[in-house]
């Protein structure tokens, strides 16, 4: 779903901006964990693709979203006032699937990684499930949606890496005194905080679902930019979408450690590192060739 | 607004871009496939592909660089699952054909010999981004003839085969009188031009291929040079013209140059429903200038004739 | 933050780039010219010239194209009036020499011998815009080496040699390369992009030349490519980079590239101090990162050594 | 001069918008002729170029311009809002000469082209001028600045070349009839009219300046984009720049009927039509060369 959305409210949270937009359409079919895409810059502007960003809640016809000014495209959104209006595709992704019958819920948010899970919590609370939750930043001012979490999970334990608000230290403390009582686990955050949370769950058998950011170009499924090593059904490894087959993966099914790299088990690997005169030599191993560009360009 | 490629008709002149709407099932919910004039494909080689690590992209101004590495079901899923759902809608597939040896080319064609929904054959030998010793084929003519032909002669007769061509080569004009010479149906025009961004935290190349192919509105200009190029030195050679298109207006002005057709890649990444917007532009912009037919447009500005009648603004 | 052009010294690396800043006078109310490494002079010719007829310029999706074709007073005009203007002012000429033939190339070198304010020559061996029977010299190694060598004959051996490279062919490495051998003290990259752009009112190419060179940040990948490449097959040769630099990081990602100077062009029609400015964020940039020296950072990106300890925010 | 100024008012003027921008520098330094570029498109913009506007008056540390929507960039300018603030260069290019000594001056303003001729009509009514003014358009709703010329000059002919306001007709009918007793001739507006009114002042021996336009890159001398074919003092035709040469010209002076043309007797002409392998054949005109591109690119 594609179209023009009023930017209703706006309004300053710690270091990041809230924005409610009316999208009735986004608004009735989106779940936690998708999110939507803004064409960024304004009509004339040079930059093209359009930025992800996470839900974080719905009010009726509008959405709120919570954006972190980074380069020029984030920082675009959060410079918009009440009466704009924003070209936004959406839902996207796939959502936070539900909570195993009566499991407690453990949410653990970094960052603005935190919005996403409000509507998650609202929605595990409303199926009777008990909700935790830990929400960490570097600083306090980083920290986001500790309020909107507070009312909705008990305990709610906050932490900021230089203790300026909070326990001092990562999430991941928190996490493993938590999670010894929770059924699931939810993340949004940093790789590295998504990863390490998904050990801390695996370690003890524990259902665990992260929502992660990958650079994507478009959005929607047609550009192969934004994959990530995904462990299948089969046990097989394929670089996947983040945008499509995610955001939402199972925290044991992500090979974190190989992200960014080229594992020489992933489906079609094998047909990377071929010579174009001859089948590479037996066996040698067709690991990441990360050769610089052989004369004026690569072949196909 | 009936267009064509390489004689088989079309209906609609636009079409998408190889590797700007994978198989077509992501675009399905933004707008009807059925309408634009085909669904261009990933290129696809014999086996499957896991494509380059990432990071695959960085953004440009007015663009965008990509260093996918070609990821891919490879021909046998692309025949078991992406084919027949584009087929059972009723979409037509430009399927786009890669390989690092002319047989893999030849065996790709004479794969898709017959295959219900394939409309024809766009022979990619110009991407940049996948490893290989040699040389990009498209950056040689000789080369270029040499897949060409072998395609043709393994294609399905009914199926046109179009090359596709690089912008960076000296005479981009001597490749393509190779290819059409060599029996190509007709070509496409432009691949992305090679580029690099170097990310100045880490001062290192932003993609993990080092160098990337640049695509978007920023190559729009060097697109239409070519299209020029090549429809003055061969005017009756087909051309699919693509290269940061955005608008009807954009079109038009390929249509002037020389493209029979013309494919939107980059900008469906800005705007998912672009190709059929971008027709009914084009479609407002022809009839306002008072062309009948998209054919009597097709190298229009090449032509010294007066404008027709239509309304000139200036 | 010194640097130097071909063994030269220069007060800063950021030059201007020629045909942005004509002969220096017009920028003189903007910024201290003797404050940037040189203006690089408009290119000249034996001959005034008036250019071709106007429309000389399209705007296009971040650049331009242009097609100027050269207007310039010719050597005598620039010996009497330009070139003493600027020397009178404490200020450096890279003087750009345009030609036909080889012989007005060297001829041209010979007449700025020893004259006041000049710090080398720029020979320009790919500027797309003047008409001539022939192929564009910088588009075939041999011929360009015959340019570069009359001209390192003829010239100052006080004077440093930069041959102009266009990006407009299929190995720019073997350009470069026969240019270096030929004698060329650098190599100056890129020149504009061969492109086109069509009115879609008048339905007629917008350019009074038909084709132009497209310049401005749409080209900056292209131009980074370029530089790399030569770097990585070339690293003693010193490399003047350009091609859409807007700011302090565009700049310092031609030099991780491989360049030891930048000069700034189509970018000072949007913000006519914007050498001054583009050097004051390139010295703050280097110094965040650690860099001492210039010199420690030109090509940093092809070492894999690990990153000085200076800042990394990812 | 290059700086922000902050936008005070914005005013629609019939078919066109007033801008009133605090621009100190520039208001105490311009006279009547002079324009100013400005940035266009936002801070992310793929618009790189500047747009040159004429500078139609001056008040206090404020200047005025009025922007007709054109292309993407001028409707840009006509959507700021008071507060924006918008990146501008000038004043640039050479004003409008002065009267002879007590000559009785005729303005003719074209379109937009009236605004730039409200300043000179205050100047010389200033110094003692009578002040007469023509202004025409081809409707009603393209008709500029009629209320202040009003004021300043009589008479004021008003004209529309489909008679929706004013005399039915074009402003070259109302020239002719005011021409004779004017000592001075100003005008300002298309190419066509300019090419009219010179003709008329010539016709009668009367000094005559013109104000043209021309597309131009850079606006401050350094692109040679913005050349048009201008007599010389000595007699010789050169491509002068519209930017810093013009944009004001003597009416005489401009070969109106070359613009866009390569005329053989233009400075350094010859040099353009040189075959590289021989001198051009003895005779050989050196008309424009219009021949498509010789292959890849052309040399030099
Ligand atoms: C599924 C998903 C959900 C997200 N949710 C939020 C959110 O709720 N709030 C928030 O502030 N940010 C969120 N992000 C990150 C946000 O998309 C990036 O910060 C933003 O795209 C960066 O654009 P820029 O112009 O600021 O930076 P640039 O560095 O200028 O971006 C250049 C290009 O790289 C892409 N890019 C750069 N960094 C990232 C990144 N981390 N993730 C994705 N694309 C990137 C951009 O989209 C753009 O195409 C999310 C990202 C994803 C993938
Ligand atoms: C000395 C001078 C004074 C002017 N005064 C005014 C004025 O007071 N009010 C007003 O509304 N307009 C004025 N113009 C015209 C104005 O500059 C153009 O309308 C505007 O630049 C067009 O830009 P655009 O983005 O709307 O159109 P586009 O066609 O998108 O412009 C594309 C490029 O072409 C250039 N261009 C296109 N048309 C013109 C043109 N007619 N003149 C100059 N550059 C052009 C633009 O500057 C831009 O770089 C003046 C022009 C000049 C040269
Ligand atoms: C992400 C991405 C992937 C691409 N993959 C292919 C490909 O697999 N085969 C191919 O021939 N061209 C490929 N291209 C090039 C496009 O088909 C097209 O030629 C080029 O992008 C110029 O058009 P555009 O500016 O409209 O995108 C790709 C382009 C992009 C941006
Ligand atoms: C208006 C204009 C005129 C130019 N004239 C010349 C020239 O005379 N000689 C030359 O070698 N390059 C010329 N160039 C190319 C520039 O020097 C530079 O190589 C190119 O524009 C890329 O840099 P940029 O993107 O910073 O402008 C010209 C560029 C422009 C925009
Ligand atoms: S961002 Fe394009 S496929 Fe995911
Ligand atoms: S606009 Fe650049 S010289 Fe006049």
């Amino acid at each position: 779903m594609q179209g023009l959305a009023e930017v209703l409210a706006t309004r300053p949270v710690s270091a990041y901006v809230e924005l409610t937009l009316h999208a009735p359409d986004i608004a009735e079919r989106c779940e936690p964990g998708q999110f939507v895409s803004f064409a960024v810059g304004g009509r004339t502007s040079a930059m093209l693709l359009r930025r992800s960003i996470a839900i974080s809640g719905v009010r009726g016809p509008a959405i709120t979203v919570v954006v972190s000014a980074a380069g020029p495209g984030s920082t675009w959104l959060t410079e918009l006032r009440r009466g704009d209006e924003v070209d936004v595709v959406g839902p996207l992704g796939r959502p936070f699937p539900g909570a195993p019958a009566g499991a407690p819920a453990l949410l653990v948010g970094g960052g603005y990684g935190a919005a996403a899970l409000v509507g998650l919590a609202a929605r595990l609370r409303g199926a009777g499930h008990e909700v935790a939750a830990v929400v960490g930043a570097a600083t306090a001012s980083r920290l986001c949606s500790t309020d909107e979490l507070g009312r909705l999970a008990a305990p709610l334990a906050v932490l900021t890496d230089d203790g300026s608000a909070g326990r001092a230290g990562r999430v991941t403390v928190a996490v493993a005194e938590l999670v010894t009582g929770a059924g699931v686990v939810y993340a949004c955050g940093p790789m590295g905080m998504l990863r390490a949370v998904s050990e801390l769950a695996g370690a003890r058998g524990l259902p665990c679902y992260v929502a992660v950011e990958e650079s994507m170009a478009c959005g929607i499924g047609v550009c192969m930019t934004c994959v990530l090593p995904v462990v299948g059904a089969d046990g097989r490894t394929r670089f996947s979408r983040a945008c499509t087959e995610g955001p939402v993966f199972g925290g044991d099914r992500v090979r974190f450690e190989d992200i960014g790299t080229l594992p020489p088990d992933v489906v079609g690997a094998d047909a990377m590192g071929l010579a174009p005169a001859a089948a590479a030599p037996a066996g040698a191993v067709a690991g990441p060739v990360v050769t610089s560009p052989a004369g004026p360009g690569e072949t196909p | 607004m009936q267009a064509s490629l390489g004689g088989v008709p079309l209906v609609s002149p636009v079409l998408t871009a190889s590797g700007c709407s994978a198989f077509g099932q992501e675009l399905d919910p933004f707008f009807d496939l059925t309408a634009i004039g085909a669904v261009v494909t990933k290129s696809v080689q014999l086996r499957a592909r896991s494509g380059r690590p990432t990071p695959r992209m960085a953004e440009t101004p007015s663009g965008m660089l990509n260093s996918i590495g070609l990821q891919g079901p490879g021909i046998d899923g692309l025949l078991a699952e992406e084919l027949p759902w584009l087929a059972a809608r009723g979409a037509r597939a430009l399927v786009s054909i890669a390989g690092s040896r002319t047989e893999d080319f030849a065996e790709l064609a004479s794969r898709l010999r017959g295959v219900p929904g394939v409309l024809g054959l766009e022979v990619n030998i110009s991407c940049p981004n996948v490893e290989s010793r040699g040389e990009v084929f498209a950056c040689n003519p000789d080369a270029s003839a040499e897949v060409v032909a072998a395609v043709r002669a393994a294609a399905d007769p009914a199926h046109p085969v179009y090359a596709k061509l690089t912008p960076d080569v000296t005479d981009i004009v001597s490749v393509a009188r190779a290819c059409a010479d060599a029996g190509a149906n007709g070509l496409s025009m432009i691949n992305t031009l090679l580029g690099l961004a170097i990310d100045p935290d880490t001062m290192r190349p932003v993609l993990g291929g080092v160098t990337g192919g640049l695509s978007g509105p920023a190559i729009r200009p060097v697109a239409l040079r070519c299209v020029w190029q090549v429809h003055q030195a061969l005017p009756n050679v087909p051309i699919l013209g693509m290269g940061g298109i955005r608008t009807g207006l954009d079109a038009l002005q390929f249509v002037l140059a020389g493209a029979g057709a013309v494919s939107v890649g980059t900008a469906v990444f800005n705007d998912p429903s672009a190709p059929v917007r971008i027709a009914e532009e084009l479609a407002a912009a022809l009839g306002e200038r008072g062309f009948g037919r998209l054919s009597d447009a097709v190298g229009y500005a090449h032509r010294r004739a007066d404008p027709p009648a239509g309304r000139h603004s200036r």
